[in-house]
């Protein structure tokens, strides 16, 4: 066992898979020696030297293309945008090359690769740095798309996004870089198996990200008026742990869906559909969403903080159906 | 003249199998037998010809929505591909792709493309992934004049050039991006100036004389092998038909296209080989013969293939995951 | 009254405000003598100039970033894409430029620009010329969200994009241009207005765009079978007319919700989310969702037919709940 | 010398305000008062405002991440800028933007940015509006040396040249995009040989020398306002701190940047003006007095200043419509 930050965790994911196989790299943009903007790559451009930890351009777009065109032909690459919101530059290579070409090409072409996409809010980064966009690319057929809220996943889930032979979209949250888990285990999380990250007969909260630490701490709270909260962490958005899911709300009856997006169009909406559409008779009461206001992110830490969702939210959710 | 008889005589057969292809696809397409968009390479085939001649199966290329005359080019199956403009099961992508997004990564073809740019940016990974694995393939990423205005071009040209990339950029320029001629779409004349902008050499060249390509190619592709960096290689030439079928290119006046039919590289070609005693006008019909009688097969193996299953829509998304055939 | 198409019907909109309006001007690839890929804005040219209906190079992301300059500089701005796949390349400009300027700047600046974006499949037009991606703007604060389903609420929509201070995604169906519609109205529609395009008991099918004809020729169907369908078409997807939407699920208790899109993470999830939140108990049925299938569009007609949803899938949905 | 004392006085001003701007800044960041990434221009200033000092209320600029000295000498208020670093309700965002988006459209300032590369396209659409409404409006397009390499630079360039449009691009080469060097990041030396690109004039100054900037800026703006189109004009500076607060910038070697402060642009400003007896030592430092006053008062507004209210974060996305202010 060991301790280690969520940042940490994503570096030795990706340094695990690089020891082993010459054909994973890394680039983006201060990924090198200045070690990443958020310093997740520190030290892997002195381990692997230029050659597999690359600094590129300013060029988003060219950034996901490298990745397209050597993950067609032979590599398996892993590329970092200092952040999610600069998706919308380099949307094009993603959505209608890497997420369409096995398809268009009829299955005759392999996408192994990787894009690491640090999201959320919570560091006053204002509303182009702040984002969480995770239901444009989950919406894409094509694309594989995960999110850990913890060390040990984050750990396990860059060893299968990088195994992985097709477009997986990593997203990371900046301001959970820093904070310390316990790693115990050093395999693949196969991809499309969520977590109970803490169980509960009450009512379900279905959380991602960030989100996952929210509603841990509401549960700990409701535990003290005696509502047991089930915390469920997909930790995989798409492929999407449904069964886990519906076996959860088979116990609970009750669910809310906790997640960093603007609630307008969420990916939360798309959860919240599912159970509607298949889990509808195991229902008792509405599922509740909770996400950030429908507005661009505020600069200000007072105005941050209000449009952020956290556990109050989630305990005013859960009281409303329970 | 150092390019041997049985070059002289790939060369041609490449170039006349493009017509053919095209020509046909023109035909069927106006009968309604192939459905979707369709843009033809019809007096371009120099361009492709010239460029591909030099390469291997190693070596890859990026295209575009014009695509048919660069797979040709490449050695693409031809029955693979008329199968696939049918959208029938046996083609290139199984009928999931159409004309637009053929591909053949055993021979390098890294895929026709409907996003005007696209191509740029994998050829920078393609060339890339040849330099990191030390091989000495190289990526040529074809592209038309107007696609160069797209961000998608500078990004690639820049990074191809600081790293070196073994990557020959090849600009078709056939004068427009649809209706727009190259005077209204950016304001210098030669493509090929762009190359100044990253440092790399940029060469204008007849893109109507396939044997002025070739050597320019010939050139720009043993740099990119050696190690010394991509090159912008703007071939001018033009495109007969409108921009797809269906359009009749009405924004094309009479005399420019009067003139560029004169320089319609496939007769010149011939002329060339018979003035110079490669080959006489009989062995050429005979060729032409030859040729026509490839795309008939292929037409036929298209026509006589069958359509893709139903439940074929849900294949081939991921390696390993299977959609659910029906999710309403 | 008088009969168009709908193609004629947006190009009507957009000529009463330029005649009107000098400060409203078309721009995008071809649009000018050309008259636009589709013919959508054929004769403008010589009625407006070249001043007014300008052609532009292929650089999406230029052109939307031209609206947003000019936008907030005295113009309004209708940008054309020639098809909503290549939002992929001009997303930026559109979702951290525009949507967020006014927010950003302490709402010191206007944002008047439509956004022209023909989408939907069924012309065999394959992965990269056919989608649907309405999800990815109704998820964006700041933007509005437009989808007309005939030639009235084409006209009328148009007029109040042009109209609005914000910007404004104006989705078109590609294969809906030639059908012919009647017109009485020549006012402004307001956003966030749904309309019922046939009204019933038993049912409400919640349908965008092309579905509305999908969704009308079920209700015919249906109609012999004695299920009467009312069919609502929210024509604004943001703001969404939620108050109809209660009304109608008020008096049917049941709804189906048919968009073209991929299912998984489509609009339509946010419909049914708002419903299972806000009406849970005016539900009978679980909301069924009828969608495209989760692939890229096909190109074989025989598959794309297949893959997209029609009237069928609407008569099974509503039979499941009926 | 052709400038009067007034300019002279007026850019020595403007300079020494976005000087002291940010070195207070620094320090109120370093003691925890100003939130979030803050990028600094100290060392640049001789750039803004040569250029600024050409422009009117009238004439337009578009801004970076690295924003403060564009808006200082586009004439944006000091207190309002300030209280916007802190997030108060009395910045010129109500708090919402914060450093990376102060705009001030009463002053042509159309928004610092933190997308690199945004500010390009938008430019566009201003100097087109410009020329659309028929006035001499001119639209200054302030952008780094690493942010070339995106593609908006390109689309924008291509679509200005090919316009006309009233617009000059300022680059700012400061030789780093973060922690890239400029021969990392592209294959050439000078941004100005991009022009040849667009068939637009590229020229590069001395951007430490502010008469420099301003005369090359002059002509530049001279010719936009003529209707002979866009400028690329790189001018070659450096920044004295880190990327953003925080980073040391290891990346810059010693030497180098011991170079550059020999060549900082506001004491060799000073020097000129004292050689050349516009002023004396003595009246110099009575206009720094005068600008420290007036920073110290706009960080006292800034302090003094509220939190904006919980509720109005909902407001001002849309003209017409707030948000509920709790959807959960
Ligand atoms: C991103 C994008 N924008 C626009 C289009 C529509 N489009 C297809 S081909 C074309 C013109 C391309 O011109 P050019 O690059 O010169 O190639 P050519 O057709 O002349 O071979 C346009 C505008 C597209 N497919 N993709
Ligand atoms: C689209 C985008 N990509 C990356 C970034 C992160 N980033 C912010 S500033 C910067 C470097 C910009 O360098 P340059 O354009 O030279 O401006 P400078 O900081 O030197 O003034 C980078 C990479 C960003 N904000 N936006
Ligand atoms: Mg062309
Ligand atoms: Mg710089």
């Amino acid at each position: 066992m060991k301790t280690m930050t969520y940042g940490e965790a994503i570096r030795e994911g990706m340094s695990i898979r690089m020891r082993e196989d010459d054909s994973v790299l890394l680039f983006g943009e201060d990924v090198g020696a200045f070690g990443g903007c958020f310093g997740v790559s520190a030290g892997m451009f002195n381990e692997f030297g230029e050659r597999r930890v690359r600094d590129t351009p300013i060029s988003e777009g060219a950034i996901i293309g490298t990745a397209v065109g050597s993950a067609a032909t032979g590599l398996r690459p892993i590329a970092e945008l200092m952040f999610i919101d600069f998706l919308t530059v380099g949307m094009d290579q993603l959505v209608n090359q890497a997420a369409k070409m096995r398809y268009m090409f009829g299955g005759k072409v392999s996408m192994p690769m990787v894009v690491r996409l640090p999201a959320g809010g919570g560091v006053s980064a204002a509303a182009q740095h702040s984002q969480s966009l995770e239901a444009w690319v989950t919406h894409v057929p094509g694309l594989k798309v995960v999110y850990p809220s913890c060390a040990q996943d984050a750990l396990g889930l860059m060893l299968s996004a990088i195994d992985d032979n097709n477009p997986v979209m990593f997203i990371e949250h900046k301001a959970m870089y820093a904070m310390k888990g316990e790693v115990t285990n050093y395999e693949p999380i196969p991809l499309g198996k969520g977590d109970i990250k803490r169980a509960g007969k009450d009512v379900t909260v279905i959380a991602t990200g960030k989100m996952v630490l929210e509603a841990l701490a509401a549960a700990k709270t409701l535990e003290k008026e005696g509502i047991e909260v089930e915390v469920l962490d997909p930790r995989s958005l798409y492929p999407l742990d449904i069964d886990l899911i519906n076996k959860s709300v088979g116990k609970t009856h009750r669910v809310v869906v906790a997640t960093e997006e603007n609630k307008r169009g969420g990916f939360a909406g798309e959860i919240s559909a599912i159970i509607n559409e298949d889990m509808f008779d195991l229902l008792d009461a509405p599922v509740v969403r909770v996400g950030a206001l429908n507005t661009p992110v505020p600069f200000a830490p007072v105005l941050e903080q209000y449009y952020l969702p956290n556990s109050k939210d989630i305990i005013k959710a859960i009281k409303e159906i329970v | 003249m150092k390019l041997s008889k049985d070059v002289m005589k790939d060369m041609y057969l490449r170039m006349r199998r493009i017509r053919e292809f095209e020509t046909k696809a023109q035909n069927l397409f106006a009968e309604g037998r192939i459905p979707g968009f369709v843009h033809l390479y019809i007096g371009e085939e120099a361009v492709a010809t010239g460029v591909c001649e030099n390469l291997t199966d190693e070596d890859f290329i990026t295209s575009t929505h014009r695509g048919h005359g660069h797979i040709v080019a490449k050695g693409g199956d031809l029955k693979f591909m008329m199968a696939e403009l049918y959208g029938k099961a046996t083609g290139y992508c199984k009928g999931k792709g159409g004309s637009m997004h053929i591909a053949d990564r055993d021979k390098g073809i890294l895929g026709a493309n409907g996003i005007v740019g696209a191509g740029h940016n994998i050829a920078v990974g393609a060339g890339l992934s040849a330099q990191y694995r030390g091989t000495d393939q190289v990526c040529v990423c074809f592209f038309g004049d107007a696609s160069t205005n797209q961000g998608t071009f500078h990004e690639s040209m820049n990074m191809a050039a600081v790293w070196k990339l073994p990557i020959v950029f090849v600009c078709e320029n056939n004068n427009y991006g649809i209706s727009m001629s190259q005077d209204r779409h950016m304001a210098i004349k030669d493509v090929a100036d762009r190359g100044a902008a990253y440092g790399i050499p940029g060469v204008a060249v007849d893109g109507n004389d396939v044997l002025a390509v070739h050597e320019a190619a010939e050139e720009a592709i043993a740099r990119a092998r050696k190690g010394q960096g991509p090159t912008l290689l703007e071939c001018k030439t033009y495109r007969h038909r409108g921009h797809f079928e269906g359009d009749a290119g009405a924004y094309k006046p009479t005399e420019e296209q009067a003139a560029w039919i004169k320089k319609d590289p496939l007769p010149r070609f011939a002329e060339f080989l018979k003035e110079n005693k490669i080959f006489t006008e009989k062995e050429i019909a005979k060729l032409d013969e030859q040729v026509a009688e490839e795309i008939a097969e292929a037409i036929k193996f298209a026509e006589e293939s069958p359509d893709p299953e139903l439940e074929s829509v849900v294949q081939d998304i991921y390696s390993d995951i299977v959609e659910e055939v029906r999710v309403r």
